[in-house]
């Protein structure tokens, strides 16, 4: 019976980070890229607690509360953010935000 | 030696300062002037540029002839965390150059109409006057460095604001190539201030500190070196670096393509002088072959392409492609006749292509075009301007008794010794720049003129006034060199002296009739005959060693 | 040891040096409070007199702070926090210069577009704020804070002028790709942590010196995820390709404040963590910041070349002087480091003063070039300005632009990187043709109409005076901001 | 035995839950699928003996930020299912997936390799001792080491309240 | 006395400038009598100095260096201007001035009436000062001042008429092919200053000689130099079209004096000549004697008869020189100088009488109109003939003895020296016939008359010259080789006949015979008309055996063209080279530009592949 390291947090971690990041690069949904960086937080908060068990030090717990603060920070942004730009075009996506390039 | 031993000798008065500041402050008295008084700016643009002209003929007086180190120096702290000094000074080479430059710019600003917009006109002239002079004086690298490309806006804008129809390709191909060729440079000097500082702790862009240090590597220098020369051949320009250079005179204004052919083309030939046999004399003998080759092709190469151009202007221009090929041979001789004639060139060159400019420019002002073929038999309706522009011309295919063989002479004479062949080659561009020069001379000037060209006015008395001095330079240069010469020479003397010292090259030594009366004939040709031999074949093996010793 | 029969002491904390950040927030926030307060409304001066005097008041305290340093040498505070050194300071200054620039542009251009004023400066307050912590940042949580309320500040201002679709646009990629960098930055911050058991910088830098590691790979991974974080707020290739588009978008006077101090930021938190903490691993970071300096400068400059819109122009040249200055940074070493401070706070000004002329000339229907034609002749002083910071940005001497680029080529050759430094020369070739095009179209005009004469306001005109004789000043005498840049570079010290 | 299957359940409902956002068409879904994860790594902060955490991550996470989302979802009615397959970049979907693939394979493989990953000095911020409750050592932590952090989320807050009325507000002039 | 040699070239300097300031103003006649007064005075300098250099003592060192000043300074070169007076310097010195004061005189007439009356004797005293500092100068660089100023004043003087393209065509071209001496000119000085260390005459003559290979090599740069001034093969093109300037001037600079400083720089060089340089001086001596004969046969021109006499004479000059008698070579070019300036000036007294016609073709009987100008012109001929006791006589006839003495081909020499006698001798005859005997044939309209007393008291003193100029150095008894006696002592090797009388005499005989069978069969042909003249004009030899005209080819085609390639090569290689530069920069803008694409997950994409090498680097970087 293998023991839970902190090597498998830090893998499910990596892995949920990475998850969130191939979705933020696959979907348009402006909505859904946000909760993919949601979920790039989540990895980085389970890799946080991780540490912080394995070095036995509070301060990666305390530092998961700041990326809460952030993250819900960028959220309220974001979300107005999205209501602004979709109240005047209903359904635009990520990709129809190109006029800006070359 | 000592930046400090030097100092103490300066003159309490920093003349070298005042003449770089007053045009500078010229420039931005006639860029406030206000738009109504626009009439004034070039009076006093040119009350400015002629005072700096004086203070530069005072300084002319006052150089100690005998002195072959720098005079009136000038050192302040200037960004001491950097090592880096307001250092400036004159010798026997820069002498002549910066007159030359106090000279033309009040002349140019005088004599040269712009038509509009006199007041930027005025000012950027101005600053290229500064800038110049800042160039020729200075001894800190950076300080060099700085004067050597911000010559560059004035004469940007002035191609830029005042030229013609190709004016935005010229000006931008002016600029960036020049750039491109100092921006190598810059991090050559950086190089070679941060590896001769020994670790950091005595870092300086002093050149004659660096140039006494020789602290680099053989390696190392050679780089360094290469990169400056690289800025310097596409100054100068040397083939095949050297197309900016029609293409910016063609489009230049008048004055411009004066100041650019009498006054900024001597940046390279000068910076190659004082930048590299000065700081790189080893690297300076390695890679003089190279240089000299490209300069004897520039002699030839400039003369065949000028002999097919079509436009008046960019025939000139190459001409002076073939000219500065002169002086580049010159230099990398390492003989003091060579190199002697090679300053001298500077000058003679900036006077009779400077009057070339402005005469082709005066075509332009009568008949609104350059284009070879649109003129013809001009000698008939202008006689007197027709006779200016042939004397010019001689001087400038390098007639005796005028200036423009004097240089030539010596350069050819004295590169003889050291690189025979070269010279053999170069002195064909003699032939070349006849055929060029008096098959447009022809094509212009003689034949049965049209109506048009019959109605072309001869020359004016203020346009006389303009071409004065310079046919009084023409002239008396190619009678007279002397007192140049005896200026030029300690310098030159010095500089090869610090190469001999720096290197294993040696100066030849001709042989003197005195010596030899005594040997008996027949051994003593034989004699003088392997002595040459033996100079050349020293030369190479140095070379090869160095080759080994990496 | 117990905890908890330990009585709890709070850090100590050193009032007088967080007086420069109280004092941007504390004006942020008044300034919200009396708007929305008054009874009647306020007029728009006082938002714009406010930021000014905030600005002002943060660069005075930030010099008075740095005669404390340089009599009683860094310190640091709230439990090593915040830093308390030169290099804190000097950022301090650079930010509250730009932000007294920023603010006095945005003045004329609230009034032209009809936006929130209050708010605007408010959230200019803030971010300035935000950059200061990101400069002081000892803690990599603390910076990372800095960094999101400067970054979240400039989402909101960006998009403030809602009606612009392009500033809805821009705004929406800064912000996606802003969240996404700053998840990397945060992972690398959580690696780091687990690597060295603190997100204390000093800490992390003194457990480096003092102990090698069998497994470095998270730290090094750590690292690397750092560097994205940074390399992204910088506008580093690859991670540039928001900036132009961005930069195109947002309000110049936004353009002009991210293009100067969103970047220091992150060259400032760039310089704490690499060279300061992790200078022990310099052998490892520094190829990869060469490498970066080297693609930076390529894109950049290559990239500015090919635009016809003159913000967007500029907005690539921006990219391209992230270049230089990662040249600087390269050479992790004081000199490298004073030459990128340098750099940075020449580039400030230099931008700011570009963007400011750009808001003068632009209007809804672009920046096009041929906008610019002619400007020589109806407008000779700003094309005359123009001309001398678009110059400053080629790197022409008698500029502060080229005394900067001079340091960063001489950081590069201080550490034998003769190729870098040579073909950051080269660069900056190609980008003198770009910023030649503009001085060229302003005074080679084939039409004598001319394009738009808009009116400057004097708020504006002294920013681009300023700026210019700025600029100017110390391409002449450039000294003592070398000494400045030199006494700044980054000191660390763990908290009492 | 007992954390591991904890482990093993939690993961997978973290994952699938992650999975399912990236995945689902529908908007709400994915916000639903994001829940899901969320409470997966509640559990695992549980399993790790971060009590307080979790339950923070519950309230504020699953309780404020995806409700706030579902919120805008409903607000702005863009509930319609979207189709993965209709992407104007195939390339970079692959693209995008083949990355994420590797990236993953490299971190187990590097996890695999590397016995001791964590390498950082113990107990540098407050040392969990098991005994102290982590709420008391979480308050001692955040007011002493993280007091100058903590103040900061003013800032952040500020600036966040700033930008959401601005950007919710009605814009004054309709649009030129 | 010595000391006024300064004047000798200031005094046409000093015409010239003043005539520069202000012909204009002084106007026709006016300025003409200045400028023969300054060349009168000139002559009358040169005397004063001939003067005082008889008095110095004839068996020391007879010569006299004055320097004004230091020209050229710089490190061990040190060049003068300075001046050099002995007996080579003075007899060229005294017929340059005296012909050309005749020369002066005569233009005074002949340009009446053109409109830049005053600009023509500009030129001319500039050329006579150029030419005198040729002479006078002290060493090779003031002598290749004078010797580029005469080349120079060629090209204004033959491009005088300069409306006239074939005239402005024609002074490029003598100032083209001139500096293609001059390269032998200038490489050959730097060769003696690096080999002997100087530059100055009296220096290098009393040097030891240089190795045989550098020596060889100065002597053949020094005969390109001279090919080039004196129009010798294959230089001489030039000469023929330079006719296209007023006849004066063909008479001045390009028969009596500037031709000649070839013959000069290779006098005064004789020092430095070797034995194999002497060799092929007289072979391109020779060849270039017979060929410009042949060619001078079947000119139709009354001046490129002349001109290519011209031209074969130096070729005689340069066989003496390449034969080592210097001396001959300086006596026939003082006797051509005679003649020859004789037959010019006569010429153009023709020309002039006949309204600017120039053909023969078109003459004839004008004997009884141009009386003076028929008599004079008839005693050039004789002297040019070679018919005794004319002066020509005397100094052909030395050449030729000298060319039979040669040791190595001495008989070829001779023998091409004896052809060329009877060519001239016949197309002289020729000449002379077609002009001045036979039918009128001149075009209606056309009023020949005698020209004015300014053009024929040249002519008479010239002929007078002509006549009696061999009394300078008869060789019937030795006392009377002034000439040799004078000039002897600035040759190292002084030449000394070695043949005995009889063959003195016998080769003489034989010349003479030449000559008188070249003449009679002129008037056989000519005069006589036994004898038809359709075959004796060959156009092959009209077009000068096409040596020129294949120059030209070679020039106009691939020439220029090959000139046009380089400058198209300039265009497109070498500047576009440049213009390449900016364009890759854009393509590789282009290429990246797509990356750009405005799509936010690009750009993502962009950070993500950015990240993941980032991390793979850094990952690989864990010490091993």
């Amino acid at each position: 019976m293998p023991e839970v390291t902190t090597g498998w947090y830090l893998v499910l971690g990596a892995a949920l980070f990475i998850i969130g990041g191939v979705g933020l690069l696959v979907r348009r949904n402006p909505l859904v890229m946000l909760m993919c960086v949601e979920l790039m937080l989540n990895g980085v908060n389970l890799s946080f607690v991780a540490f912080s068990r394995a070095l036995g030090d509070i301060g990666g717990q305390t530092v998961v509360f700041f990326v809460l603060v952030v993250a819900a920070a960028e959220v309220v942004v974001g979300l107005g953010l999205v209501v602004a730009i979709l109240r005047r075009r209903p359904g635009a996506t990520a990709d129809d935000l190109a006029s800006l390039k070359g | 030696m000592d930046v400090l031993a030097a100092t103490e000798g300066a003159s309490s008065f920093p003349l070298l300062n005042y003449l770089i500041a007053i045009p500078a402050v010229g420039a931005i008295v006639v860029a406030l002037l206000p738009k109504s008084r626009s009439d004034l700016a070039r009076p006093v643009g040119a009350m400015f540029a002629a005072a700096a002209g004086a203070m530069s003929l005072y300084l002319m007086v006052s150089f100690d002839a005998a002195d072959p180190g720098f005079q009136f120096e000038s050192l302040q702290s200037w960004i001491p965390d950097l090592g880096i000094s307001w250092h400036v000074g004159v010798d026997g080479i820069s002498l002549w150059l910066v007159v030359l430059t106090g000279l033309i710019t009040p002349i140019v600003l005088l004599g040269v109409d712009p038509h509009h917009d006199p007041k930027p006109y005025t000012a950027w002239l101005l600053m290229l006057q500064a800038g110049s002079f800042g160039a020729f004086v200075s001894l800190d690298l950076f300080l060099f460095f700085v004067m050597f490309e911000i010559v560059l806006v004035p004469m940007y804008m002035l191609i830029g604001g005042w030229g013609y129809d190709d004016r935005r390709y010229a000006a931008t191909k002016f600029f960036l190539y020049t750039m491109a060729g100092s921006g190598l440079m810059l991090v050559a000097i950086v190089s070679v201030a941060v590896l001769s500082s020994g670790g950091g702790h005595d870092l300086t862009f002093d050149v004659v500190a660096l140039a006494e240090r020789q602290a680099l590597t053989t390696t190392t220098a050679r780089w360094c070196f290469a990169a400056f020369a690289l800025a310097f051949v596409i100054k100068v320009p040397v083939v095949p670096v050297h197309t900016w250079l029609p293409d910016a005179h063609t489009q230049a204004p008048t004055a411009g393509s004066v100041v650019l052919a009498a006054v900024m083309l001597k940046l390279g030939t000068y910076g190659l002088l004082r930048f590299g046999l000065y700081l790189f004399p080893e690297a300076s003998v390695w890679l003089g072959p190279t240089l000299v080759t490209l300069g004897v092709i520039g002699v030839i190469y400039g003369a065949i392409v000028a002999t097919m151009q079509k436009d008046l202007k960019r025939l000139v221009a190459y001409s002076s492609v073939a000219h500065m090929g002169f002086i580049v041979l010159g230099l990398f001789a390492f003989t003091p006749e060579s190199i002697g004639g090679g300053v001298l060139q500077m000058v003679n060159h900036g006077l009779s292509t400077g009057a070339l400019f402005l005469l082709v420019g005066m075509i332009y002002e009568r008949r609104k075009t350059r284009q070879i073929a649109e003129l013809k038999g001009l000698q008939t309706a202008a006689p007197r301007f027709a006779a200016v522009f042939t004397v010019v011309m001689l001087s400038s295919i390098g007639v005796p008794g005028l200036n423009g063989f004097v240089g030539e002479f010596l350069i050819l004479i004295g590169s003889f010794h050291t690189r025979r062949w070269w010279t053999v080659i170069a002195a064909t561009g003699v032939i070349l720049a006849a055929l060029y020069l008096l098959w447009a001379y022809q094509r212009v000037f003689h034949g049965e003129p049209t109506a048009e060209d019959t109605a072309t006015p001869d020359i004016h008395l203020r346009e006389v006034l303009v071409l004065a001095p310079f046919l009084a330079g023409i002239v008396f240069l190619g009678i007279y060199p002397k007192p140049l010469l005896e200026r030029i020479e300690p310098a030159v003397d010095r500089l090869i002296g610090h190469v001999e010292a720096h290197s294993d090259y040696q100066r030849p030594d001709p042989a003197a009739p005195v010596m030899v009366e005594h040997h008996d004939s027949g051994d003593e040709h034989h004699d003088s005959g392997d002595e040459h031999h033996d100079s050349g074949d020293e030369h190479h093996d140095s070379g090869d060693e160095h080759g080994e010793g990496e | 040891m117990s905890v908890v029969a330990q009585a709890f002491t709070a850090p100590s904390v050193d009032w007088w040096a967080l007086t420069p950040q109280m004092v941007l927030l504390g004006a942020a926030l008044a300034l919200l409070l009396v708007t929305s307060m008054s009874p009647r409304s306020v007029p728009r001066w006082f938002g714009t007199a406010t930021t000014a005097v905030a600005g002002t008041v943060t660069v005075v305290l930030g010099l008075m702070l740095w005669s404390d340093v340089r009599e009683q040498g860094p310190s640091s505070t709230l439990a090593g926090a915040f830093g308390v050194d030169g290099f804190s300071l000097f950022f301090t200054v650079l930010v509250g210069v730009a932000l007294v620039a920023v603010g006095l542009l945005a003045h004329a251009y609230i009034e032209r577009e009809g936006l929130d004023g209050p708010e605007f400066h408010a959230l200019l307050m803030a971010a300035s704020a935000g950059a200061i912590v990101m400069a002081s940042a000892n803690d990599l949580i603390v910076l990372f804070l800095g960094l999101e309320s400067l970054s979240i500040a400039l989402y909101v201002l960006i998009a403030m002028h809602a009606r612009r679709s392009e500033a809805r646009e821009s705004a929406m990629k800064y912000f996606v790709l802003g969240a996404f960098s700053s998840a990397f930055l945060l992972y690398g911050i959580a690696l780091v942590y687990g690597a060295t058991g603190s997100t204390n910088l000093a800490h992390a830098r003194d457990y480096l010196e003092q102990h090698l590691f069998e497994s470095e790979q998270l730290l090094l991974a750590g690292m690397a995820l750092l560097m994205v974080g940074l390399a992204f707020k910088v506008a580093a290739a690859p991670f540039h390709f928001w900036a132009p588009d961005v930069y195109q978008g947002a309000p110049s006077p936004v353009t002009g404040y991210m293009a100067s101090v969103a970047k220091a930021a992150g060259f400032a938190a760039l310089l704490r963590i690499f060279f300061a903490a992790f200078g022990s691993y310099d052998v490892q970071w520094t190829p990869i910041v060469a490498g970066l300096a080297a693609v930076t400068l390529v894109v950049g400059s290559v990239m500015a070349v090919l635009q016809n819109d003159v913000k967007r122009m500029l907005a690539f040249s921006s990219i391209g002087h992230a270049g230089y200055v990662l040249l600087g940074v390269q050479a992790a070493n004081d000199e490298g480091t004073a030459a990128a401070l340098f750099y940075l706070f020449a580039y400030t000004l230099m931008v700011i003063g570009s963007f400011a002329i750009v808001g003068i000339m632009g209007w809804s229907d672009g920046h096009d070039i041929s906008r610019y034609g002619g400007m020589g002749r109806t407008r000779p002083k700003l094309a005359f300005a123009f001309t001398v910071v678009l110059l400053a940005q080629a790197g022409v001497p008698l500029t502060s632009g080229f005394v900067a680029k001079f340091q960063v080529i001489a950081a590069a050759v201080g550490v034998e990187n003769y190729l870098l430094a040579g073909l950051a020369m080269f660069t900056a070739v190609i980008g003198a043709f770009m910023y030649l095009r503009i001085v060229m179209a302003m005074y080679v005009s084939d039409t004598d109409d001319g394009g738009p004469t808009p009116t400057v306001t004097w708020t504006t005109g002294i920013v681009v005076l300023g700026a210019v004789g700025f600029t100017v000043a110390v391409g002449v005498l450039p000294q003592w901001l070398v000494e400045f840049s030199r006494d700044a570079v980054p000191v660390l010290l763990l908290g009492s | 035995m007992m954390d591991l299957s904890v482990f093993v359940v939690s993961a997978a409902v973290c994952l699938v839950g992650a999975l399912g956002v990236v995945l689902a068409r529908n908007p709400v879904h994915s916000a639903l699928m994001l829940v899901m994860t969320l409470f997966g790594i509640a559990v695992l902060f549980v399993a790790q003996e971060a009590h307080f955490l979790a339950a923070v991550q519950v309230i504020v996470y699953a309780g404020a930020i995806v409700v706030l989302f579902l919120f805008v979802i409903m607000l702005l009615g863009v509930d319609r299912a979207q189709s993965l397959e209709l992407d104007a970049m195939p390339i970079q979907k692959w693209a995008a997936v083949v990355f994420g693939a590797g990236s993953l394979v490299v971190v187990v493989a590097l996890a695999r390799a590397v016995d001791h990953p964590v390498t950082g000095e113990a107990a540098v911020g407050g040392a969990i001792d098991g005994t102290t409750p982590d709420v008391r050592l979480l308050a001692r932590s955040l007011f002493s080491d993280y007091v100058y952090a903590f103040e900061l989320t003013s800032l952040l807050l500020v600036v966040a309240v700033i930008g959401a009325v601005v950007l919710a507000r009605k814009p004054k002039r309709v649009e030129q | 006395m010595l000391e006024l040699v300064w004047l000798i070239p200031a005094l046409p300097l000093l015409g010239f400038v003043a005539l520069l300031i202000g012909g204009r103003r002084l106007g026709e006649p006016r300025a003409g009598w200045l400028a023969t007064a300054a060349s009168a005075g000139s002559f009358g300098a040169t005397l004063v100095v001939f003067a005082g250099l008889l008095g110095l003592d004839a068996h020391g060192d007879r010569a006299f260096t004055q320097v004004l000043f230091e020209w050229l300074p710089v490190g061990s070169l040190e060049v003068e201007a300075g001046f050099l007076v002995d007996s080579l310097s003075i007899t060229m010195g005294l017929f340059v001035t005296g012909v050309g004061t005749l020369i002066h005189l005569y233009s005074i007439g002949y340009m009446h009436g053109d409109p830049r009356f005053s600009k023509f004797f500009v030129y001319l005293n500039l050329f006579l000062f150029s030419m005198l500092m040729l002479v006078f100068g002290n060493n090779l660089v003031v002598t290749f001042l004078g010797w580029e100023g005469v080349g120079a004043c060629s090209y204004f003087l033959i491009s005088f008429w300069h409306t006239r393209d074939s005239a402005a065509t024609a002074g490029k071209k003598a100032f083209v092919t001139n500096r293609v001496g001059d390269w032998g000119f200038m490489v050959a000085t730097f060769l003696i200053w690096t080999t002997l260390g100087t530059v100055t005459y009296t220096e290098i003559a009393a040097s030891p000689a240089m190795a045989a290979t550098t020596g060889t090599a100065v002597s053949l740069l020094l005969l390109v130099a001279a090919a080039g001034k004196s129009a010798q093969l294959p230089l001489y093109v030039w000469l023929p079209d330079a006719m296209e300037g007023p006849t004066p001037v063909s008479a001045m600079v390009h028969a009596a004096t500037m031709v000649t400083s070839g013959v000069y720089l290779l006098v005064r060089m004789n020092s430095v000549l070797t034995d194999d340089a002497l060799l092929v001086i007289a072979i391109v001596g020779a060849a270039t004697a017979l060929f410009a004969a042949l060619c001078a046969v079947a000119q139709h021109d009354i001046k490129k008869v002349l001109a290519y006499s011209t031209v074969s004479q130096l070729g005689y000059m340069f066989l003496a020189i390449g034969s080592g008698a210097y001396v001959a070579a300086i006596f026939h070019m003082v006797t051509h100088a005679f003649f020859k300036g004789l037959l010019f000036l006569g010429s153009g007294s023709v020309i002039h009488g006949m309204h600017d016609e120039q053909d023969m073709r078109k003459m004839g009987a004008l004997r009884a109109l141009m009386p003076i100008t028929g008599l004079t012109f008839i005693v050039g001929w004789l002297a040019i003939a070679g018919v005794p006791p004319f002066s020509g006589f005397w100094s052909k006839d030395e050449i030729l003895l000298a060319a039979w003495e040669q040791p190595d081909i001495g008989w070829l020499l001779w023998l091409v020296g004896l052809v060329t006698a009877l060519l001239t001798a016949y197309y002289m005859s020729r000449q002379v016939f077609l002009v001045f005997f036979g039918q009128q044939r001149w075009d209606d309209g056309v009023h020949p008359h005698e020209s004015s007393w300014t053009m024929t008291l040249p002519l008479v003193l010239l002929a007078g010259a002509s006549i009696a100029g061999g009394v300078i150095n008869l060789p019937l008894v030795s006392d009377w080789l002034f000439l040799e006696h004078f000039l002897e002592p600035i040759f190292a090797h002084p030449h000394h006949f070695t043949s005995g009388t009889a063959t003195k005499v016998t080769l003489a005989v034989i010349a003479v015979g030449a000559g008188a069978v070249g003449i009679g069969f002129a008037v056989m042909v000519w005069l006589k008309g036994r004898v038809s003249s359709e075959r004796l004009e060959p156009t092959f030899l009209e077009n000068a055996m096409y040596v020129d005209a294949t120059f030209a080819r070679v020039a106009g085609g691939p020439g220029t063209r090959a000139f046009q390639a380089t400058a198209d090569t300039d265009a497109t290689v070498v500047d576009g080279a440049v213009n390449g530069v900016g364009w890759l920069v854009q393509r590789f803008g282009e290429l990246i530009r797509p990356a750009q694409s405005g799509l936010l997950r690009n750009y993502a994409i962009g950070v993500a592949i950015g990240a993941v090498g980032l991390i793979v680097w850094f990952v690989t970087r864990v010490a091993m």
